[in-house]
């Protein structure tokens, strides 16, 4: 019964995430993925990890792939070459060293000599990865890690929101008036290696709007001056 | 069911995600594929609590799944803040890392 | 085992953290507290020292990286006692000053002063080090904040020049880490646990041969510190460019660290090495001293004759350390000490002058300024006098010291060095007269120093007086160090050419003069 | 003792009192307040001397030097330098010369200075030169000398370019303060040559162990006092460091009075007194001394005959004089010199007082060619002047015979070699007289000029334009310096006042010292140079007779000489410059001293700096440092660029390949 369970489930899983891979419509991408999802809960179950099985289905298939979906649905889910545009020999050389990667990860985890690898792993009370254990041990052994991850995801939420908020129209101006981290540090183009080597010599024109915009111009021309000398 | 097997599962999971990364545009399925190599990973770490009857590992992994989440959020926040300025959605298309 | 020295160290950062989310206007203020605090904590150690007893005081001693035997370990002593107190002290003076200028604030003003107090903590941090790793790692933390300073707040070219600086400083910090990471290791030989402390580093001495390349590596890097000639390359522009407060911090203390970091590291350490480059270091820094004289007579910037004054008077400090006794290494901790008190407010000054000279920094713009602002002429006459050593100021008795250690080693180097002092009195003395003095010059608008400006700069002042009338003061909290720090290479030279030569009356009397044990 | 250890102490603090409160006060006090606060403050610390003086005299014979120490001003890593003060009689006996007449000369800037904008910094500046120079003269300690040294010449620098919108002004301060620097560092390099053998800063202890640690000779110590008299050549304006001097003529005459005649150039001659226990042991530097004291003295009065500026004549005879000097201390003559010092401190600063009245009444014009006939004019002003002449050329019974002929006597009496210097102080003396009353005649005798004339209505000349006497460049007058008003002796009492006390000294100041008759000052001075072998030396009765009538004729031959060519008979002034052209020129020139400094210091200084500047710093720092180490940096940067593609795909794969090539590792090493 565990056999047939863990085919089927990991046919379904690889099925899945060769789906994913494969497929060129990327809402079918997110399907797949679903899929695989869910039979991969299926091996947690089989794992005896039934909270992690649980929350797979529940958070992952469940909520963070409707924002997937959400997503796919507003960027427009047309279709695209699978292929990539440039270095086509990069296709290759991605193939192969995937392929390397699974062989390498094969070698070791099965060549590892661990005893317990080809048993059913140790036997394991009836209570093993139930959710009181978890939420025990959560609270427990795990409090910091736990609370630094429900930190963590407040931050991502935020950063979402900033992120993805909208600021008030769409007007090019205000397109091109954008701030970005690097904003914060300087103002742009100035101080990279390539401007210092003088291998930049143009500035763009949209660092006019920034904060520094009057020193800016000032630099503007003994950068070019620079520029000279160089050679 | 050996754990070996899931292993082998987990890593043929991972290689996939990985050749997905490199050869897919769109960073919506990059994203996608990120998926898979994270949940291929919780998949080995699960399947090493098992091996050792500790719950460490199925921790590793709900933690990891936080993660995946918050990735997922900030990735896609970026995705809808490139379709908003109406930037091409496609990796090739954004070389501003070059030197 | 004390927390005071962490407190000293982390206050100014904790402050300039704070003020990065504190509203822009008041951002300065709390930066100038954070200072503020830091001066009060360094004022207090000065008064407590007590210079009859030898070692550390304060001293904080904790494991950091283990595995590496790298301390977190902190201490004040007779060495970098007087080097702490001048970083408190500019430190506090240019942030106030900073906040004070109200005619060009800098922009983003949040971010200028962290950057601002970031720096006072790396730089009280490498003073207070006593781990050689930790000294590594704030030495080159000082130039981050340094590199914003400059590229962000820089006037024109800021960011050729950031890059000469950067690029200058990273290959010699490179090489410092490289010859950090290698005493240790080599010093470890034979004993399994790796450690990285000073005290730890002199008691297992390393072989001569790999003292004399890492010992080079470190010169390198505190050569371009300072800077030395020839690879002073970075100043010119640096000092064109760099904003007044960070810049007069930079001159004023970040060279000495270099200096101090010579006293603290190269002496100690390496003290075969020391005896063997000793002519090479004291050829560098003769050449420094005449260079950098010369140019400061030719040149017409007042920046950079600040700035090539600053070459010749860090030469006369290399000078003192290299004479390898302990006159010159206490001339040089005075020196050290002297020349960064002067040379800031001579910034703040010239800042002033090219205010008043419609912003030329040229000397052939100015003139007459001292016409109807008698008290910023008096101030910048006192300055000029300290700068160029007058005697009855504590720069004298900081080169008396400084000559005189050489001139009992090697007195053609000594009588040679001695020309940089007519030198500087004449180029000092140029820009003095240039400026203040003579017809007044077609954009000048004399006007007196304003109740600000005079804030920062009469204290100052004042303490420049005080300590001319007392350098001994300075003199007897650094002596018990320094003879600690001059005993090793003072034993090996003893050791090598026999008692008696580095005597000062070995030569017709000898058997007088009490032979100076190690 | 505590009390002369106070007393001296407030000798020194008074003017430095003075000097702060005027730097802090002066510019709120009203009218010539700032002048009597000065003037005050010299008063006391005068008072002071004297009181010094009396508590020294109450000391044993034996017992007369006395060292006050304040504290340790730079004491450690085995340097004894304390801030202390050595009493002696040697230091009571400069301390009073110099005391007194900065009072006096404080007393005549009262009024001559009067106009002037800058009166307070005036009084101020001239306050720290006294401290400074006291401080100069008390120094227990070569620290504490070396210190005094560099004040008096900072002072003597802010003096100088008092008149700042001047460049002239400006341009001398800078020389004469470049030179003073020069000296300072001979003074500290000489004083390392010494505290090298000896381990000691102080005085009295280097002199006790010198004759232990040093054989007469020694070749370091030769060395360390002819460093030691660098330092006193810079100070004392002797050959060849002397060409700052007639530039600092650039001064107010009160200045030039004051720092330039009668105090500060003195400094050389009281250092080799101070120093005579080493000078004995080093006769090679000591003779070094005498011959270039006796070269000054007879450069100097060659070319105080040429000159035209009125300044500029009595300071090269000051040069001249301090020759005198220079030679006598280090010929050993130490009681003759410091007697002559004193004498010309009084003579001098008169005529400086009297040629700064008649300069006043010329409205600052400076140059002889276009003075004459004042006698009638300015009464006073022209007895001073003769007086002061008079003193200066050695006629009996002035102060200026008795002086200088002691010390040529006492040279003479040494014998050897030193003949040759006895004869060439005579010719000198010789030179004196004409050039001293060259100058008098001209300024004072002849057809009277309209200034004079003027003056004689009652009415003091002002000019419509006010000049730079040096340069004839415009002055900046809308900020008045220097002032407008002129004030002449004959009306400004304090003037007067001052210029009277001098002269009676000048006078009377020889009585101090006849030969064989009076021996105040050599008996006075004796514990000082007790252990000294040239101290105590009698001269024959023949000698002396020999000498006195010797000196008083070469000076009176001398004042004829000037007689004949300047008043009697004026065209032989202009028939002897045209025959003797090229000497003239050599004079006129001032031995092109300035030229071949330019030439062998200056030019190559300023060369080096512009080839540095421009050369060495472009090509090598910049071009091969900078641009070696940029051009690395380039190098290596293009070749990490060409690496970063941009693509995203391409640095996931970096990614995969870096982990693949780690597992791999693993996997082998495993």
């Amino acid at each position: 019964m565990g056999e047939l369970l863990f085919f089927v489930a990991g046919i379904g899983a690889l099925a899945g995430a060769v789906g994913v891979v494969a497929v060129r419509n990327p809402f079918y991408s997110v399907l797949a993925l679903v899929s695989h999802l869910l039979c991969l809960a299926a091996l947690f179950l089989l794992l005896r990890a039934e909270f992690v099985a649980a929350a797979q289905v529940v958070v992952y298939a469940g909520a963070v792939m409707v924002l997937y979906v959400f997503v796919v649905a507003y960027v427009g889910g047309q279709d695209e070459p699978l292929g990539p545009r440039a270095g086509s020999g990069l296709r290759a050389i991605s193939a192969i060293f995937g392929a390397v990667l699974f062989i390498e990860l094969c070698v070791a985890t099965l060549g590892s000599g661990l005893q317990l690898i080809d048993s059913g792993g140790t036997p394991a009370p009836g209570s093993f990865g139930s959710p009181e254990e978890i939420g025990r041990l959560l609270l427990t052994k795990f409090l910091l890690p736990f609370e630094v991850a429900s930190f963590l995801l407040l931050i991502a939420a935020v950063g979402a929101v900033v992120l993805a908020r909208r600021r008030g129209g769409l007007s090019h101006a205000e397109e091109q008036a954008r701030y970005s981290a690097m904003d914060m540090l300087r103002p742009a183009y100035t101080g990279t290696m390539a401007e210092a080597v003088g291998g930049r010599h143009t500035l763009p024109e949209a660092s006019g709007e920034n904060q520094a915009s009057g020193e800016d111009d000032a630099a503007a021309e003994p950068v070019a001056g620079r520029a000279e000398d160089d050679r | 069911m050996d754990i070996g097997w899931f292993l082998a599962v987990s890593a043929l999971i991972f290689a996939i995600g990985a050749a997905g990364v490199l050869t897919r545009r769109s960073p919506l399925v990059i994203l996608l594929c990120l998926e898979l190599m994270l949940n291929a990973a919780n998949l080995a770490l699960i399947a090493f609590a098992r091996m050792h009857g500790n719950h460490d590992g199925q921790i590793f992994a709900i933690i990891v799944m936080v993660v995946a989440a918050c990735e997922v959020t900030v990735g896609l926040g970026v995705i809808v803040a490139m379709q908003r300025r109406r930037l091409p959605i496609d990796v090739d298309e954004m070389q501003e890392l070059q030197g | 085992m004390t927390l005071h020295l962490s407190i000293m160290l982390w206050l100014p950062l904790a402050f300039g953290v704070l003020g990065l989310i504190a509203p822009p206007r008041i951002a300065g203020r709390v930066a100038l507290v954070g200072s503020a605090l830091a001066l009060a904590y360094a004022i207090t150690y000065v008064v407590d020292f007590e210079s009859a007893a030898p070692g550390l005081r304060y001293l904080t001693d904790e494991t950091w990286i283990g595995e590496l035997g790298i301390h977190y370990k902190l201490g004040i002593d007779g060495l970098n006692l007087l080097l702490v107190a001048l970083t408190a002290i500019l430190w506090f003076a240019c942030t106030l000053w900073a906040t004070l200028d109200r005619t060009r604030p800098p922009e983003r003003p949040r971010l200028f002063y962290f950057h601002l107090a970031l720096a006072e903590s790396a730089v009280l941090g490498a003073l207070l080090a006593q781990d050689l790793a930790l000294f590594v790692v704030f030495f080159d933390l000082m130039l981050v904040p340094f590199f914003f300073l400059t590229g962000m707040w820089g006037g024109a070219r800021r960011v050729q020049a950031t890059m000469k600086l950067v690029i200058y400083t990273l290959v010699g910090s490179l090489l410092m880490l490289t010859a950090a990471i290698a005493t240790g290791v080599l010093a470890a030989q034979g004993d399994p646990a790796l450690s990285f402390t000073f005290s730890d580093l002199a008691q297992r001495p390393l072989e001569e041969s790999s003292q004399q390349w890492i010992f080079l590596f470190f010169a390198a890097a505190f050569l371009v510190k300072m800077p030395a000639f020839p690879l002073h390359g970075w100043m010119p522009d640096g000092y064109r460019t760099m904003p007044l407060p960070a810049l007069a911090v930079f001159s004023g203390v970040l060279s000495k660290v270099a200096a101090y970091g010579f006293l603290r590291i190269c002496l100690p350490l390496f003290p075969d090495a020391s005896e063997q480059f000793q002519m090479l270091l004291l050829m560098i820094a003769l050449a420094s001293i005449l260079y950098g004289s010369a140019m400061a007579f030719t040149t017409t910037e007042t920046r950079l004759i600040l700035g090539y004054s600053s070459v010749a008077q860090l030469g006369f400090i290399t000078l003192g350390i290299f004479a390898l006794n302990e006159q010159g290494a206490q001339g040089a901790l005075l020196q050290a000490f002297n020349h960064g008190l002067v040379v800031a407010p001579a910034f703040f000054i010239v800042a002033l002058l090219a205010a008043r000279c419609g912003g030329s920094q040229d000397i052939r713009d100015m003139g007459g300024v001292g016409m109807r602002a008698p008290a910023l002429a008096s101030l910048f006459l006192i300055v000029a006098f300290a700068t160029l050593a007058m005697p009855g100021s504590a720069n004298f008795v900081g080169e008396f010291y400084i000559l005189l250690g050489v001139f009992t080693e090697k007195i053609a180097i000594a009588i040679v060095a001695s020309a940089g002092v007519v030198m500087a009195a004449f180029y000092t003395l140029r820009l003095f007269i240039t400026t203040v003095h003579n017809r007044t010059g077609a954009h000048v608008e004399s006007r007196e120093l304003s109740f600000r400006e005079g804030l920062v700069l009469v204290p100052l002042v004042l303490l420049i007086i005080a300590i001319a009338l007392y350098p001994q003061f300075g003199l007897k909290r650094s002596e018990q160090s320094v003879t600690a720090v001059t005993a090793p290479v003072q034993a090996g030279i003893a050791d090598r050419v026999g008692p008696g030569w580095t005597q000062y009356a070995p030569l017709d009397a000898a058997g007088k003069a009490e032979v100076r044990t190690p | 003792m505590t009390s002369l250890k106070l007393f001296a102490w407030l000798t020194l603090l008074f003017p430095l009192a003075g000097c702060v409160t005027l730097a802090l006060l002066g510019r709120r006090l009203p009218g010539r307040a700032p002048g009597y606060v000065g003037t005050a403050a010299l008063a006391l610390s005068f008072g002071s001397a004297i009181a010094t003086l009396l508590s020294l005299l109450d000391q044993d014979h034996h017992h007369r030097q006395v060292v006050a120490v304040a504290w340790d001003y730079a004491a450690s890593a085995s340097v004894d330098a304390q801030l202390s003060l050595l009493v002696d009689p040697l230091s009571v006996f400069m301390i009073l010369v110099v005391s007194g007449v900065s009072m006096l000369i404080h007393a005549y800037s009262i009024s001559y200075m009067d106009s002037d904008r800058g009166y307070a910094r005036f009084f101020a500046y001239l306050n720290f030169f006294v401290f400074s120079m006291l401080l100069l003269v008390l120094a227990g300690n070569f620290l504490v000398l070396i210190i005094g040294w560099a004040f008096v010449g900072a002072a003597s620098y802010l003096l100088i370019s008092y008149w700042y919108r001047r460049t002239t002004a400006t341009g001398a301060g800078i020389k004469a303060f470049v030179i003073n620097v020069l000296g300072d560092v001979g003074l500290v390099l000489g004083t390392f040559f010494i505290f090298k053998h000896v381990g000691t800063l102080d005085f009295l202890a280097t002199f006790e162990k010198a004759g232990e640690e040093f054989e007469r000779g020694n070749a370091d110590l030769t060395a360390g006092c002819i460093l030691l008299l660098v330092g006193a050549f810079a100070k004392s304006a002797q050959i060849p460091l002397h060409t700052w001097l007639p530039d600092a003529m650039e001064g107010p005459t009160p200045v030039s009075a004051l720092i330039h005649a009668a105090t500060m150039v003195t400094a050389g001659v009281y250092l080799i007194a101070r120093m005579h226990p080493l000078f004995e042991l080093a006769p090679t530097a000591a003779d070094v001394g005498a011959v270039i004291g006796c070269l000054t003295l007879l450069v100097a009065g060659t070319i105080a005959i040429a000159v035209t500026d009125l300044k500029r004549v009595i300071a090269y005879s000051t040069m001249s004089q301090i020759g005198y000097m220079i030679m006598a201390v280090s010929a050993g003559a130490y009681a003759a010199g410091l007697f002559h010092l004193m004498t010309h401190a009084f003579f001098k600063a008169l005529l400086f007082m009297a040629a700064g009245s008649v300069i006043a009444a010329m409205a600052g014009q400076q140059n002889l060619d276009k003075m004459g006939g004042f006698k009638r004019a300015m009464p006073f002003t022209f007895g001073c002047m003769v007086i002061g002449g008079l003193a200066l050329s050695g006629v009996p019974p002035f102060s200026g015979f008795f002086s200088k002929d002691e010390i040529l006597l006492l040279i003479g009496d040494r014998g050897g070699w030193y003949w040759i210097l006895y004869v060439a102080g005579y010719v000198g003396a010789f030179l004196t007289g004409i050039y001293t009353f060259r100058m008098i005649f001209r300024a004072f005798l002849g057809a009277p000029v309209p200034e004079a004339r003027e003056l004689e209505e009652g009415h003091l000349h002002h000019a419509e334009v006010h000049t730079n006497p040096a340069t004839g460049e415009v002055e900046d007058t809308d900020v008045g310096f220097p002032g407008a008003d002129h004030h002449i002796a004959e009306r400004e009492p304090s003037m007067k006042l001052a210029m009277g006390a001098l002269a009676l000294l000048a006078i009377a100041g020889g009585l101090l010292q006849v030969p064989k008759v009076t021996h105040v000052i050599d008996h006075f001075l004796e514990p000082t140079f007790e252990e000294s072998a040239l101290y105590h030396r009698e001269l024959s009765d023949g000698l002396i007779g020999f000498g006195l009538v010797l000196g008083a004729v070469a000076g009176l031959a001398g004042i004829a000489v000037a007689y004949l060519i300047w008043v009697k008979n004026p065209q032989i002034a202009t028939r002897g410059r045209e025959r003797l052209a090229p000497l003239h020129r050599l004079f006129v020139n001032k031995w092109y001293f300035d030229e071949l400094i330019d030439m062998l210091v200056t030019r190559p200084a300023l060369w080096f700096g512009a080839w540095a500047q421009q050369t060495f710093e472009r090509v090598f720092v910049n071009g091969l440092l900078v641009g070696g180490t940029t051009g690395v940096v380039r190098a290596g940067s293009s070749a990490v660029r060409a690496a970063q593609t941009g693509f995203l795909r391409y640095y996931a794969l970096l990614i995969v390949v870096g982990m693949v090539a780690l597992s791999l590792y693993f996997l082998l090493n495993a």
